[in-house]
């Protein structure tokens, strides 16, 4: 019962990191259909702007998470304004290649810069967060809950911003269709760097909080997650906020029983047959309607 | 081909600068590259200067062996370092063979990679590495006799051939000498959560734990161990030989580590010492196995060009076939038969994140 | 001779009944209209007829001769190859191929050759291949396209378009087509050359036409019989005459004034 | 009449024959060396993948994110064949068995998955590639697991490099100029309007999907007798990325697009490998580049022809005089941020989409 | 209140708008008619921002807006019922009519509109939850009108409102469209019912392959034998 019970407890909070990654790719998805393959360097770039903060500035944990939010924020915007904006009229799959070399190029803009080497956080920070409680046999670091907690009300922000704001109005309008966005006065541009922003920052913020729990950045440390985030967003029903949650963590548990309980050599085979099947089930994933176009 | 007409004599490096396995193919390259300085600075080899023609391999092995070709028919270089990877130099050794220029690897482990189905050995290639059997054998022996553990899980990287080498050799000892293998689990490069695994194994009956990877997931799965409170003995192999290792584990986590190496930093002789020195100099931070790898592998082909008859491709993996007492600083050795280096292993003790111990063990 | 029979069709959206009970005939040989307000559920009974939709109860049969088949809640593909085609409200086209293109992919039941010809280009390709481009040429005539065989779809003015989208519902060889508002968004002038295409085609390929259009002119022209559907339920049927003093046509839909067309 | 078809029709294959002894003769006599070899072998693999690949992607718009399991699977059995029966005729038997089970595999794949739309669709067939590849991992006793497989011989010459490049972009080519071809383009084009004109879409998916999947295979099997050396690895994520690169570089939807663009990467490559330590940056900036430049791919959708070459000579001509201004305002574009650039943003949209 | 001088705008080689030059006055409706594919779409586009004209200029009560973006555009009061509808599918009817009011912040004023367009067209009242995209094509062309309105502007662009709607709704829109007009608002109307939109407006311009080529009061064209001819089917 305690390993059950823990096993949860890693699922969350394995779950969470997918999730707090999958938020920001369904962001952008929902507004402009990119899959933005540079998301998880950004996040990348997220945990590397933290390290210098606290490995150099000698910062404590939350000026250096504001600082990395910030700069990430930048980013996201800059990348939208050079790489993807002069596309807006070209295929959808032209913008995704772009987003592949976009990802190249911070991946190997910071190996260039950074090595490839793995880096850890100062030993006293590490130590202070990863305090925890133990009750019996299970574990629980604050670290974790910081984590669950931080996805949570992101999540809850993010979908109260999208629903309720006029800015996500706008943003669900540009999404569908520009041009008539644009005739309600709507400024498409503004609101399109609007979401990068958004999901560029939690990218960063996500980037910290998970360098920090594991302790081990390098520059190619957003292939893996982001592409299991990337699932997760699509499998919760793309472009939907709570969907993008559900996915991540559906994943992370799925990986986490599968491997607990001795597959852990067929783990990732294992999360994708489930999903292969949910979607064959669900095909426009698990929150997403498949509505068939009207004729 | 040959490099003889002008004044410097060409090395080809062909290394995993990007992709997947990045990190090992830079840290050679630290390592080559200290050496190859120091080797010029010193006048070079029968006053020629070593040139070394550098490529990326990306991590692919179909690259690698492009690269291979085009160092040895276009470069004309005499011999080519690396790739770092089983998989990726095993696919340019058939290149050497026809080309007839040695390649030599510092970190190729895999079983079997230098003989052909025949037995044979594939003349035009050198490793100065242990391969993995020797080192899976080295730590399930001295599990059993030293530890006196008999119940081991083995949580190796999935991902890569030295995982899957070092897990089978230990699984066939360990079995052999009379232990049972409890569980095997199985982690992908780059991972950082085995919160799941190891809660797995919490509950099972074991006591030792065999980790066949490198330091990078390693380090953390000791320390999410040690968190869960999972404190058997941890035994790895050289892939533990980083000072990343402490980094990333926490100095509180390294207790009860053991692993096979070729050296150790207590080691007070002076290659050592001068290696640690000069490579922190240069790059300022600590070296870790890929580079005291590289730096030997680069020291062995120029010592075996330097005694070879001549600069052709033939001469020079006659001279290295013959090298005998090599000093380096992963031990001393000579080339056997297979081409495999002769050296001891010793195993390193860590406890409070520092090593306490060295063990020399054989098998 | 019926074609066509729709017994009590039914189709709700959650709780919309946008088709119910809808019984209707369809003769060979007719040209019938099918109006109604908006919102009525015209477009929806194409989509059931023509698969897009299964109904929710109710059957459709298709007869050949004195045999009959019944095709609800088949795919699109095999209604189509059993013999109706249409045409879409928001036109449809493959807009960035030609308009040859666009005809030559509707011919594609009538190819007889198999994967191995037409991996290696074998006489039999060659053959049937120059039958559809010839066929297609001689449909594309009809509407006066022939001339702009190699534009892309896109680039043609919108009712060009029309004239293509028909065009390419004809490809298949119908015995009954449906046409979804084909003069929508097309001037009076227009419209007119429009009625006169529809009656020639209907005699070149012997056809039976069902039509949806909210341009009275149009239909009462060319009609032999007319469906209204409001709410989705048939209100009435009829020739045009009756259809034009039924009150109960003229309150839901047509009004008072819009007879004199 | 007759004789001037004929003539026509013979152009191509004597231009082929012409080809193949040209570079026969240029590797002969020592001008295509060995390490060019090694080139023209990568790009012909790129070719009939990405080839194959623009077949499933490119004409039918089904996005799929697995085409290295397939790749795999040809690979894996073709070396396993030849480990068996070390000869070129193993060899032959590996590509054949190699390509049918990957077409096989690729009907396994087709048949559940192929309801799925776009992004869902992709998510499924990289999850598919992803079970293969694990399943080889695991498969220790027959692929050896992560270790990989080694061959020592290598069959693959300029010869079979040629006939198995050639046969797949012809008989592709020539699917795709079929009926069924245009059965597979209109699924592209609009899925509602293809089945309204009787098209079955499910079929036709699922044989785009088995025959690319079938010319996948034979790349696999002539990677594997090339390079010597095969591993689970190899297949993964990024290899299938790879191969969508070059097909969207080329233009989604010609041909002579995926196998210029093959040969462009592979030269790019191995051009920047003098620049080591900022390759892959600038491979990256170049590909950003292209895209920014070229959005619809070297080709767009058209195929190269004589009269194409010379519209291009135009083309290129008016472009290098406009080039400066480009540049211009793509900067101001970017630094003011106006989001237009001239002309109607909606271009791509329909009349009456509502 | 609304001036256009010599519009040319060009897609690649086509040249959609040959020198095209109109004026529409404050509280009038104005029709611009034309056959298909005359340039009419076009105009209405480029004159609210969609489109980039290469030359010419277009004034809005004396102040040049040539340059301004769209969105500026519907700052200053113009309101654009676009061709095709363009409702937004994936989101409700009541949602759509809410981002119609985008612009607006005053809460009262917009419950009003919003009472007015349901008043207009009950059918949307009923169809409030109801996704946009599953309307019928007629229903999408009052949501789409109902939108514009929902914006109070100054000036309305209608492309082809009549399109698609049951003979009684047609003549609905157009007594609609002078409701609308009477309580201030002035309208630019392009219509295929060109008989209807004569009737409606109070002056109107002929579109013909890019180029005016008549310019007259409603009633003056309507009697025209050549309009009769070309554009009233008779
Ligand atoms: N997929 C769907 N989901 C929900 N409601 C739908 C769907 N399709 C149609 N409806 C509803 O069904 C009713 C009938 O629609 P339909 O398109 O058949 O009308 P129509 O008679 O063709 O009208 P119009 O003349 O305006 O085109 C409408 O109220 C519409 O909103
Ligand atoms: N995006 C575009 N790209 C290329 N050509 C276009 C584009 N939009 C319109 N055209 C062309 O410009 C001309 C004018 O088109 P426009 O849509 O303005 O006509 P219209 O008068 O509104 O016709 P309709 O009555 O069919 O709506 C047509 O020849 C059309 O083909
Ligand atoms: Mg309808
Ligand atoms: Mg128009």
């Amino acid at each position: 019962m305690d390993q059950f019970i823990q096993q949860i407890i890693n699922g969350i909070s394995l779950g969470s990191i997918y999730a707090l990654i999958a938020l920001g790719y369904t962001m952008v998805y929902g507004i402009i259909k990119l899959i933005n393959f540079a998301h998880c360097d950004v996040y990348m770039l997220g945990a590397y702007i933290g390290y210098y903060c606290m490995t150099f500035l000698h910062l404590g944990v939350v000026p250096s998470l504001l600082i990395a939010m910030i700069l990430c924020t930048l980013l996201g915007v800059l990348i939208e304004k050079i790489a993807y904006k002069p596309l807006r009229n070209a295929t959808r799959i032209a913008v995704l290649i772009t987003a592949i070399g976009v990802s190249l190029f911070l991946e190997y803009g910071t190996m260039y810069f950074v090595s490839p080497q793995v880096r850890t956080f100062p030993p006293h920070i590490v130590k202070s967060m990863s305090a925890g409680i133990k009750l019996g046999n299970i574990n629980l670091t604050f670290m974790q809950l910081m984590i669950v907690s931080v996805t949570v009300l992101l999540m809850v922000l993010l979908q109260l911003t999208v629903k309720r704001t006029r800015i996500g109005k706008a943003m669900r309008a540009v999404s569908l269709d520009v041009d008539a966005a644009e005739l309600m006065g709507i400024n498409v541009d503004t609101t399109i760097s609007f979401t990068f922003a958004l999901g560029s920052a939690l990218a960063g913020a996500a980037g910290v909080l998970v360098g920090l729990y594991y302790n081990s950045i390098n520059p190619l440390m957003g292939l893996l997650p982001g592409l299991k985030a990337f699932v997760a967003a699509v499998f919760g029903g793309i472009g939907i906020i709570p969907g993008a949650m559900i996915g991540g963590y559906f994943i992370g548990m799925v990986e986490t029983f599968v491997a607990g309980y001795g597959y852990s050599m067929y783990r990732d085979a294992v999360v994708f047959a489930i999903l292969i099947l949910i979607l064959i089930v669900k095909p426009a994933g698990l929150l997403g309607r498949n509505v068939r176009e009207k004729v | 081909g040959s490099g003889s007409d002008s004044d410097v004599i060409k090395i080809g490096v062909n290394y995993e600068l990007s992709g997947q396995t990045a990190t090992y193919g830079q840290s050679s390259v630290y390592g080559i590259e200290l050496a190859i300085d120091e080797i010029n600075e010193a006048g070079g080899i029968n006053g020629k200067k070593i040139k070394l023609v550098k490529y990326d391999n990306e991590s692919k092995p179909d690259l690698a062996l492009s690269l291979t070709t085009r160092l040895m028919t276009q470069d004309k270089v005499v011999a080519v370092l690396g790739p770092a990877t089983s998989g990726a130099f095993g696919s340019t050794i058939p290149l050497a063979m026809q080309y007839k220029i040695p390649v030599a690897s510092g970190s190729a482990t895999a079983d079997g990679l230098l003989v052909d189905d025949n037995g044979n050995v594939k003349e035009y290639a050198f490793r100065i590495c242990f391969n993995d059997s020797y080192q899976g054998k080295a730590m399930a022996n001295f599990a059993i006799n030293n530890l006196k553990k008999t119940k081991a899980v083995i949580i190796k990287d999935n991902s890569s051939d030295y995982g899957k080498g070092l897990a089978e050799s230990f699984k066939q000892t360990f079995e052999e000498k009379g232990g049972t293998i409890v569980a095997e689990e199985a982690y992908v490069k780059n991972e950082v959560d085995f919160n799941a695994i190891l809660t797995g194994i919490k509950g099972k009956d074991f006591d030792v734990i065999f980790i066949p990877g490198y330091y990078n997931e390693a380090g953390l799965i000791i320390k999410q161990a040690r968190a869960m409170d999972i404190d058997v003995p941890i035994l790895g192999a050289d892939g533990f030989d980083s000072p990343e290792l402490v980094n990333l584990a926490g100095e509180d986590a390294l207790n009860d580590v053991y692993f096979s190496n070729h050296y150790s930093p207590l080691d007070e002789s002076s290659v050592v010492v001068d290696f640690i020195e000069s490579f922190k100099k240069k790059y300022n931070k600590e070296p870790d196995a890929f580079s005291a790898l590289g730096y030997d592998l680069a020291y062995f082909v120029a010592d075996g060009i330097k005694r070879a008859e001549s600069l052709t491709g033939e001469a020079v993996k006659d001279a290295l076939e013959a090298t005998k007492d090599f000093e380096g600083v992963t031990g001393s050795f000579s080339i056997d038969e297979n081409h495999d280096p002769v050296k001891a292993l010793i195993i390193i003790e860590l406890q409070n994140g520092k090593q306490v111990s060295t063990i020399r063990a054989g098998n | 001779m019926k074609l066509l029979e729709a017994k009590k069709l039914t189709k709700s959206f959650g709780g919309l009944m946008a088709v119910s009970k809808v019984n209707m005939v369809i003769n060979q040989g007719e040209l019938v209209g099918l109006i109604g307000p908006n919102g009525a559920g015209k477009t929806t009974v194409f989509n059931l007829i023509t698969g897009m939709y299964a109904p929710t109860s109710g059957t459709i049969t298709l007869f050949d001769g004195s045999h009959g088949k019944t095709i609800h809640g088949l795919k699109p593909h095999k209604i189509c190859n059993a013999g109706i085609a249409r045409t879409f409200q928001n036109i449809r086209l493959f807009k960035d191929l030609t308009v040859l293109d666009n005809v030559r992919i509707a011919m594609h039941c009538s190819v007889k050759y198999g994967l191995l010809s037409c991996f290696l280009h074998l006489p039999r390709y060659r053959r049937d291949e120059q039958r559809i481009i010839d066929e297609s040429i001689e449909l594309l005539k009809i509407f006066n396209l022939d001339g702009k065989m190699d534009e892309l779809a896109r680039n043609l003015p919108y009712g060009e378009q029309r004239h293509l989208e028909i065009a390419r519902a004809l490809a298949s060889r119908p015995k009954l087509l449906l046409l979804d508002e084909p003069a929508a968004g097309v001037n009076p002038a227009e419209t007119a050359q429009l009625s006169e295409i529809i009656r020639k085609v209907r005699r070149l390929f012997n056809l039976t036409i069902l039509l949806i259009e909210h341009d009275m002119s149009l239909v009462m022209k060319i009609c032999e019989r007319i469906y209204v559907l409001d709410f989705g339920s048939v209100i009435a049927s009829g020739t045009p005459d009756e259809i034009k003093s039924n009150e109960r046509v003229i309150t839901a839909y047509l009004g008072e004034d819009a007879i004199d067309a | 009449m007759v004789k001037q078809l004929n003539k026509k029709a013979l152009i191509k294959p004597l231009a082929l024959l012409v080809t193949f002894f040209i570079v026969q003769l240029l590797i002969q006599f020592n001008i295509i060396n060995y390490y060019y070899q090694d080139i023209l072998a990568t790009i012909c693999i790129n070719i009939i993948l990405a080839v194959s690949l623009n077949l499933i992607t490119g004409f039918t718009g089904q996005f799929s994110l697995g085409h290295a399991g397939f790749m795999s699977i040809g690979a894996y059995a073709c070396a396993l064949t030849i480990q068996r029966v070390p000869t070129v005729y193993g060899f032959i038997a590996g590509v054949i068995l190699g390509a049918m089970l990957a077409a096989f595999a690729g009907l396994l794949v087709g048949l559940p998955t192929l309801r799925l739309k776009g992004d869902y669709l992709a998510i499924a067939t990289l999850g598919l590639s992803e079970i293969i590849r694990v399943m080889f991992i695991n498969l220790d006793s027959i692929t050896n697991g992560a270790a990989g497989l080694y061959l020592q011989y290598r069959f693959v010459n300029w010869f079979w490099l040629f006939v198995l490049t050639v046969m797949t972009v012809v008989l592709i080519s020539n699917f795709v100029k079929s009926s069924h071809g245009r059965a597979c383009i209109s699924i592209r084009e609009d899925e509602i309007a293809a089945e309204a004109v009787g098209i079955n879409t499910t079929k036709y998916k699922v044989m785009a999907f088995m025959i690319g999947s079938f010319f996948a295979g034979v790349a696999g099997a002539v990677y594997a007798s090339y390079f010597y050396f095969i591993e689970p690895n190899l297949f993964g994520f990024s290899k299938s990325i790879d191969i969508l690169v070059v097909v969207v570089l080329g233009g989604l939807g010609s041909l002579s697009g995926s196998i210029l663009a093959a040969a462009v990467l592979a030269l790019i490559s191995s051009f920047l490998q003098s620049f080591a330590a900022i390759r892959m940056v600038l491979y990256a900036v170049l590909l950003i580049l292209i895209m920014l430049f070229r959005p619809g791919g070297l080709m767009g959708s058209r195929e190269l022809s004589v009269a194409m070459l010379v519209e291009l000579r135009k083309e290129a001509i008016a472009w290098l005089k406009a080039m400066p201004a480009k540049v211009l305002s793509a900067v101001r574009s970017i630094t003011k941020g106006t989001g237009k650039h001239g002309g109607d943003k909606s271009a791509s949209k329909g009349r009456f989409e509502g | 209140m609304l001036e256009i001088r010599d519009l040319n705008v060009y897609f690649g080689v086509i040249h959609a708008l040959k020198g095209v030059s109109l004026t529409v006055n404050d509280g009038e409706i104005v029709t611009l008619i034309g056959a298909n594919g005359a340039g009419k779409t076009t105009t209405l586009r480029t004159i609210s921002g969609l489109i980039k004209p290469k030359s010419g200029t277009i004034s809005l009560d004396g102040a040049d807006i040539t340059g301004l973006p769209a969105k500026e555009r519907v700052r200053l009061g113009i309101s654009h019922v676009p061709e095709g509808r363009r409702v937004f599918p994936a989101m409700t009817v009541l949602e759509n009519l809410e981002l119609g009011a985008y612009l607006r912040r005053d809460k009262q004023g917009i419950a009003k509109d919003l009472n007015k367009v349901y008043e207009h067209f009950p059918i949307l009242y009923d169809r409030r939850r109801q996704s946009a995209g599953t309307l019928s094509g007629g229903e999408q062309q009052m949501l789409a009108i109902g939108r514009a309105m929902m914006s109070r502007p100054r000036i309305l662009f209608l492309d082809e409102p009549s399109m698609g709607l049951a003979p009684l709704l047609v003549q609905e829109i157009f007594n609609i469209i002078k409701s609308i007009n009477e309580s201030g608002t002035t309208i630019l109307l392009v219509e295929q019912n060109a008989s209807m939109a004569l009737k409606t407006a109070d002056r109107a311009y002929v579109l013909e392959t890019g180029s005016i080529v008549i310019s007259g009061s409603g009633e003056e064209l309507a009697q025209s034998e050549d309009i009769k001819k070309a554009y009233l089917g008779g």
